[in-house]
């Protein structure tokens, strides 16, 4: 029975560093070949300067793709992410403009984020419409409200003090990968160490399953959607501040991006599955590639097209090296 | 008589749109009382342990525990009054540890906060002692046998202070050996006063482990029974509305070989297995959980590739790539996990049977519609559909009539070679018979029929020959008088585990 | 920075382009090695590519290299501010920017402060703290497509226009621009003004729509060619054609081509190849350590099929000179 | 046995009846309130011409939709209908401009609609990718291919007879509308009465069960994406029919109206799930909703609000008179 019941007990550690590899070498590996692909072709791709300009470059889409992670995980999607943050960065940078001290207009800014994720999750948890489709129309919706609450115009001239709250630096790394490297932490911890971390599993991959044990499905899923808009309005207050402006039409195709990186960092859309460290790593892919593909000069039609191909070549390797599913 | 029951269902009644499931159930249960639910699939049994654990509210009527009514918003609020359910279907996460899966929606936390690994994996190990120690709690459930699963399943009802332990099939994948251990922990859990709802299709262990049941009919109670005052055969009496004749095997083989298994080894786990399966041959195949009978169907249905060796039928090689390879040469595979491989849930019972032969029903470009539904109506009747809604999604049917509906579909498909694995697994007595009846039947018509199974009873009372399987290979071939239950633990047992008189302890069935 | 927000339309400190030489001189010797970088929104519309063609053209008769790129499409807000920081780190002496949005290309105002690399907006969208502009008054646009109704049709009647990308700089200074001149006259009514997205088939849609509504339409301002030359689809599919007068914006080739054929009334052409060279000019200039005014204007025309050969093929430098010396 | 011979000859009428009803009722019921409210703010809304037009207008998004829906049932999405319909559309112009016979350039540009449906579905099928990432991935390829292979130009002036077949008009209706009426009667018969059919919603419903009862589970996912990628191709026709020029950016966004048309109309982004019927009335309630809003001179801004808030409402009513699932 020798075999059997080894097949049965298994080696747990070894199992769990095994998944920490089988899922995330892949992205690593994808990351890996990309980098190496420009480092021989671009001079300076590995400049020091450079690669901080990558980390800062990866870092927004990295914060959206975080909370996009959890969503997809949840076996939900937000395409909401992009007019979200657009959403928050006008009321913050209008409460700037107005006169209103610096971290109430943050507050307002993050809570606009967490009210418009409110609402995605509602719809999503209680009313039980489809997460696409439900993300679809606050896409729309939150889109027009930032347009009409600024008339189409740009908030300029936002204040010294606000940008210099996210513009500095620690430890020579620009202050927005900081941050956003606390963030990936703290999503690390939740996903991994958080009863609720174990909920958004559940939900995603067996929501009978879940619901029968007791998880409060509604709760979670809310929850997920939530942490997606304040990383929408996080991403956005990042981003105005190192712009000095806040646009209505700001956050353009996000969503796109954030999903790409989840994916490419190994979520499954079906719910269920999905990492922060592939997430990460995904940004970091998708991050280098544009700035790979600028230094080469690349013409921006070939450019779109090594894009979609390296998109493709990504999830190629990660299929590979991961396996089946 | 006169003492306050621990659990009572009072007038419970459960409409589903167009299925009236339940209709006044009353019965009451006993603290420490260990009580058989018995019925045919479909009789209703898991709508009221659903009713029971708070994932279905009654439409009428209501549940008392100690005397007080209650009536749960959800399976937390059950859960929190102190019932505890194993679900008919394992209910888990694949992705999270076996310890996550058990304390799924009860988490332990180290300061509210963080998930106290160690301390549910410890706890979840204790747990699952009681029936099964191997089981790591560490690995994810996803990596674990459907047997595994299931203790699982079992382990997570003992962790909390339960009054009462609702079973819906729980031993539907466990072996003897482990269903005796099942039954010393519920003979614990009666000495502390739980009251245990057993729901099962095997009655030997309903008579085993309970002193009382209620038989269920059609979603109404036929009536709450003493086990120690009846003989088996007036309760299947009582639970089919009919006596069931006790058939003896007779055989249906013939000389022509039709198919030939020659050395097939897959990557996994078959290993060099040869056989030849005759025309209208009964061949049995026994071993235990994990011994390599599952894949090496899948090997012969096509659904797994063959590493080496060849499959000959009618004296001619076939290359099997795919279950579409195997069905256009006359191979049905019944699967043993019926709802991930066998149904499209969402999808009525015509279009699920119809599935696999849609080269006879659309013999040009368009389905013939009034042709299925006569080929349909046929073959459902023949396996004996119940309700009889054609039109029905599958998901709304029992277990039972599930199954029946996908071997309908190898009905349907004209396969000369079927393959059951488990055929019976979860289904009732009557079904059961039935399903018995029907695979003699295909027999007699000339089909040549694989069956799995880990009941011996069964393999013994089908098979005109029984392969014993052990970590792969065919380990003995019985037939005749060699072929009983004891042989066949005998050779299932792996040898560097076998002593004398030991046979029987193992994981095999007896 | 002391400096003023800029606004390309009002700003008094400006120079017209033909002027160029007269109070500057002739063009100056370039320091060693000078190289120039320009990213534009994007390639997927010919007004942006005549651009880089000027550019070009004007880097290649004074032998200074350009690098040209673009966003991968429009409204890609952060992959053209990767391009530009790109472009900074790769040590361009100048940086010719047309932003997708008012800010997103702020921060390279900054990073090419610290460089000591002049950086021109051209053109669109308007940084605000941008030391050097040069483009065209986009709210003249409309104006003139404006004035060519008081003038052409004195007894008035009802206008739409189709408008770009809701709150995009360009599309709502032009359409601005239309509506306040056209309301002055008193004699027009704008029915409609309705999104068009820059999207040929969602213009063809709109009004399809309006001139269903509106029948005794007399003409349609769009706020670019493609959408106008879809509406021009739209008002022959009606059976109105002669009867509705179409302007778009840009002066793209496909839109000279429709003039010529009398489908097209007219387009608003702000010569894209002229003010990609005068962009360049200037660039090269200050790099020379000329001081030019904050703003450069570049000329616009209404085409119309009148004037049509007047203002494209080799003489339309000319043609542009010699209005510029009218005053025009 | 009255249950049973009743079974047989079934009411088969009434049975399809019922599940039309059941399914299609609440997207129907959107509709009429859609096209209520327009009706009573908006004169002439209810003009024979008017109502042409919406037909008309919805017919592009509609065959999109009617492809889409057949890949979302097989459980997957296609989001790169827009450019391949731009690819397609760009080709058979430049055959035409080259003098290329119609027939020859109409089928030259549908080849090149099933050929980019065979690379998303090779991707998905037998790669095993995920399709929403695979045709994240070719959006980006197939458009950069439309571009290169144009230089980013406009194909302008086609021949009057090419747009002569797609401009006509049958009793009274456009052909587009006519054309596309019978591609859905098409995608109907192919859901409800062909094998093909019952593959897809077998494969999207329990991809594993579907294996082993033998259905062509990469043929029948590839067949999905070809068929979406001809109804692409197929709109591309028409839509460079009615505007006489194929630009290499056709077709932006064409995805989320495609999808957000199936999801009204029922289609479970979850697979297994999903009906032309429902697939058409939800492409015309987007088409009336733009119609009315551009006759009720509805500006940009509120236009994107209603939009937004008009899918949402869409998707309550119909879950309201639908049920949950
Ligand atoms: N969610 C549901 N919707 C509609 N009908 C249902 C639903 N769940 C169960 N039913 C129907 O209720 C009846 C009772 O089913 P139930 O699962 O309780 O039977 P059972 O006795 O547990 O059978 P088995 O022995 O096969 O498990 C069956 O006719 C079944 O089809
Ligand atoms: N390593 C594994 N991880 C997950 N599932 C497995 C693994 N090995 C086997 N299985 C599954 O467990 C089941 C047991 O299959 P196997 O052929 O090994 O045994 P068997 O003799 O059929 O036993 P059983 O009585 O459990 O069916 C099959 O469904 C198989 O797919
Ligand atoms: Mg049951
Ligand atoms: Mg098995």
């Amino acid at each position: 029975m020798s075999d059997i019941s080894q097949a049965i007990t298994g080696r747990p550690g070894a199992a769990f560093v095994s998944r920490f590899s089988m899922r995330d070498a892949g992205t690593l590996i994808g990351l890996v070949v990309i980098l190496g692909f420009f480092g021989a072709l671009v001079p300076g791709f590995f400049a020091e300067r450079n690669l901080i300009n990558i980390l800062q470059q990866s870092s927004i889409n990295a914060c959206l793709a975080l909370g996009m992670t959890l969503v997809i995980i949840s076996g939900g999607i937000d395409l909401s992410v992009g007019p979200t943050a657009a959403l928050s960065a006008v009321i913050s940078a209008s409460m700037l403009m107005a006169g209103a001290p610096i971290p109430l207009a943050i507050a307002a800014g993050l809570a606009i984020g967490l009210a418009g994720g409110l609402v995605n999750g509602i719809l999503v948890a209680h009313v039980g419409l489809q997460p696409f489709i439900v993300t679809l129309g606050t896409l729309s919706t939150y889109r027009a409200l930032a347009l009409i609450y600024t008339g189409g115009n740009p908030v300029l001239g936002l204040p010294a003090d606000f940008r210099a709250v996210f513009n500095g630096s620690l430890l020579g790394l620009p202050l927005s990968v900081v941050i956003v490297a606390m963030v990936a932490l703290v999503a690390w911890i939740i996903l991994k160490k958080t009863p609720f971390g174990e909920y958004l599993l559940a939900v995603g991959g067996n929501e009978e399953a879940a619901y029968i044990a007791g998880v409060p499905i509604a709760r979670t899923k809310i929850a997920a959607y939530m942490i997606s808009g304040l990383l929408a309005a996080l991403a956005a207050q990042i981003l105005i501040g190192r712009l000095g402006a806040a646009e209505p039409i700001l956050g353009n195709l996000w969503e796109l991006d954030a999903i790409a990186a989840a994916a490419i960092g190994g979520a499954s859309l079906m719910g269920g599955k999905g990492s922060v460290i592939g997430t990460i790593l995904g940004a970091v892919v998708l991050g280098s590639m544009r700035n790979g593909l600028t230094l080469m000069n690349v013409q921006s039609f070939y450019q779109l097209l090594a894009t979609g191909l390296i998109i493709l070549a990504a999830m190629l390797i990660d299929r590979v090296t991961r396996g089946r599913g | 008589m006169f003492e306050i029951p621990r659990l009572k269902f009072e007038g419970v009644s459960k409409v589903f749109p167009g299925v009236r499931a339940l209709s006044d159930v009353s019965f009451a249960i006993g603290a420490g009382e260990a009580h058989g639910l018995l019925g045919e699939n479909g009789a209703g049994k898991s709508t009221l342990l659903r009713i029971l654990s708070g994932v279905y509210r009654p439409t009428a009527g209501h549940i008392a525990i100690d005397g007080k009514p209650v009536a749960f918003a959800n399976p937390v609020a059950a859960r929190q009054a102190g019932i505890a359910m194993i679900h008919q279907e394992l209910q888990q996460v694949a992705r999270l540890s076996v310890a996550q899966n058990m304390f799924l929606g009860q988490p332990l936390t180290r300061s509210g906060i963080f998930v106290a690994s160690r301390e549910q994996e410890r706890r979840a190990a204790e747990a699952l002692a009681a029936i099964d120690p191997n089981i790591d709690p560490a690995v994810p459930i996803g990596t674990l046998k459907v047997a595994q699963r299931q203790i699982v399943e079992i382990a997570r009802a003992l962790l909390n202070r339960a009054k009462v332990v609702a079973m819906d099939e729980p031993t539907s994948s466990l072996t003897p050996a482990e269903f005796e251990r099942l039954a010393e922990v519920i003979a614990g859990l009666a000495r502390d006063g739980v009251a245990v709802v057993y729901v099962s299709h095997k009655l030997d262990e309903v008579f085993g482990i309970c002193r009382r049941a209620t038989i269920m009919r059609d979603g109404v109670v036929v009536d709450s029974v003493d086990l120690a005052d009846l003989p088996e055969k007036a309760v299947v009496a009582m639970m089919v509305g009919r006596e069931l004749a006790q058939e003896k095997h007779r055989s249906h083989k013939s000389g022509d070989v039709r198919l030939t298994a020659r050395s097939l080894s897959s990557a996994t786990k078959v290993r060099d297995v040869s056989f030849d399966l005759h025309r209208g041959e009964l061949l049995g195949i026994a071993g235990l959980v994990g011994s390599g009978r599952t894949e090496l169907l899948r090997l012969l249905a096509g659904a797994d590739r063959l590493s080496s060796g060849a499959i000959e039928i009618d004296g001619r090689s076939v290359r099997l790539s795919s279950p579409r390879d195997a069905i256009a040469a006359g191979i049905g595979l019944v699967p043993e996990e019926r709802k991930r491989e066998g149904i499209v849930p969402l999808r009525s019972i015509i279009s699920n049977m119809a599935l696999s032969s849609m080269k006879v029903f659309a013999p040009r470009v368009l389905i013939d519609n009034r042709r299925l539904r006569r080929v349909a109506a046929e073959k459902m009747q023949r396996v004996n559909l119940r309700p009889f809604l054609l039109d029905r999604p599958i998901r709304l049917f029992s277990g039972g009539n599930q199954q029946k509906a996908i071997i309908g579909r190898w009905l349907a498909a004209g396969t000369r070679i079927l393959l059951f694995d488990e055929p019976t697994r979860g289904i009732d007595v009557g079904a059961k018979a039935e399903i018995y009846h029907l695979i003699e039947e295909l027999a007699a018509e000339g089909h040549s029929v694989i069956v799995v199974s880990s009941e011996l009873p069964e393999v013994i009372r089908l098979a005109d020959r029984v392969l014993v399987m052990r970590e792969g290979t065919v380990a003995a071939e019985l037939e005749g008088t060699d072929l009983n239950e004891h042989a066949i633990a005998a050779h299932a047992i792996p040898q560097s585990k076998r002593q004398p008189g030991q046979a029987d302890a193992g994981r095999a069935s007896a | 920075t002391d400096l003023a927000p800029l606004n390309s339309d009002t700003e008094k400190d400006r120079i017209e382009w033909s002027q160029l030489d007269a109070k500057f001189g002739a063009f100056p010797k370039l320091p060693e090695g000078t190289k120039a970088g320009a990213v534009s929104k994007t390639l997927t519309n010919e007004y942006w590519r005549s651009l880089g063609e000027g550019y070009k053209t004007f880097g290649g008769k004074i032998g200074v290299p350009v690098v040209y790129q673009a966003a991968q499409s429009e409204g890609d807000q952060l992959g053209q501010l990767t391009i530009a920081e790109g472009l900074v780190t790769q040590g361009y002496n100048v940086l010719l920017v047309s932003p997708q949005t008012d800010s997103n290309l702020q921060p390279i105002m900054e990073q090419a402060k610290a460089a000591n690399v002049p950086v021109i907006n051209v053109n669109d969208a308007v940084i605000p703290q941008a030391e050097h502009y040069v483009g065209n008054v986009q709210r003249d646009n409309g104006v003139r497509v404006a004035k060519w109704f008081i003038k052409n049709r004195p007894e008035g009647g009802k206008v739409a226009v189709v408008e770009g990308q809701a709150g995009v700089y360009a599309a709502v200074q032009r359409t601005e621009g239309f509506k306040a001149t056209i309301g002055e006259s008193g004699k027009f009514q704008v029915v409609a003004s309705v999104p068009g997205n820059w999207d040929r088939q969602t213009s063809y849609d709109a009004a399809t729509n309006i001139l269903q509504q509106h029948p005794d339409l007399i003409g349609f301002y769009a706020n670019n060619d493609g959408m106008a030359l879809g509406i021009v689809e739209a008002v022959k599919a009606a059976g109105l054609q002669g009867k509705v007068a179409v302007f778009g914006t840009d002066g793209i080739s496909d839109a000279y081509a429709s003039i010529r054929a009398g489908e097209l009334t007219g387009t608003v052409d702000s010569f894209p190849v002229l003010t990609g060279e005068v962009a360049l000019e200037a660039a090269l200039r200050l790099v020379a350590g000329q001081k030019l005014p904050r703003v450069v204007a570049t000329p616009q025309a209404l085409i119309t099929k009148d004037n049509a050969d007047r203002y494209s093929g080799p003489d339309a430098r000319k043609a542009l000179l010699e209005d510029a010396a009218a005053g025009q």
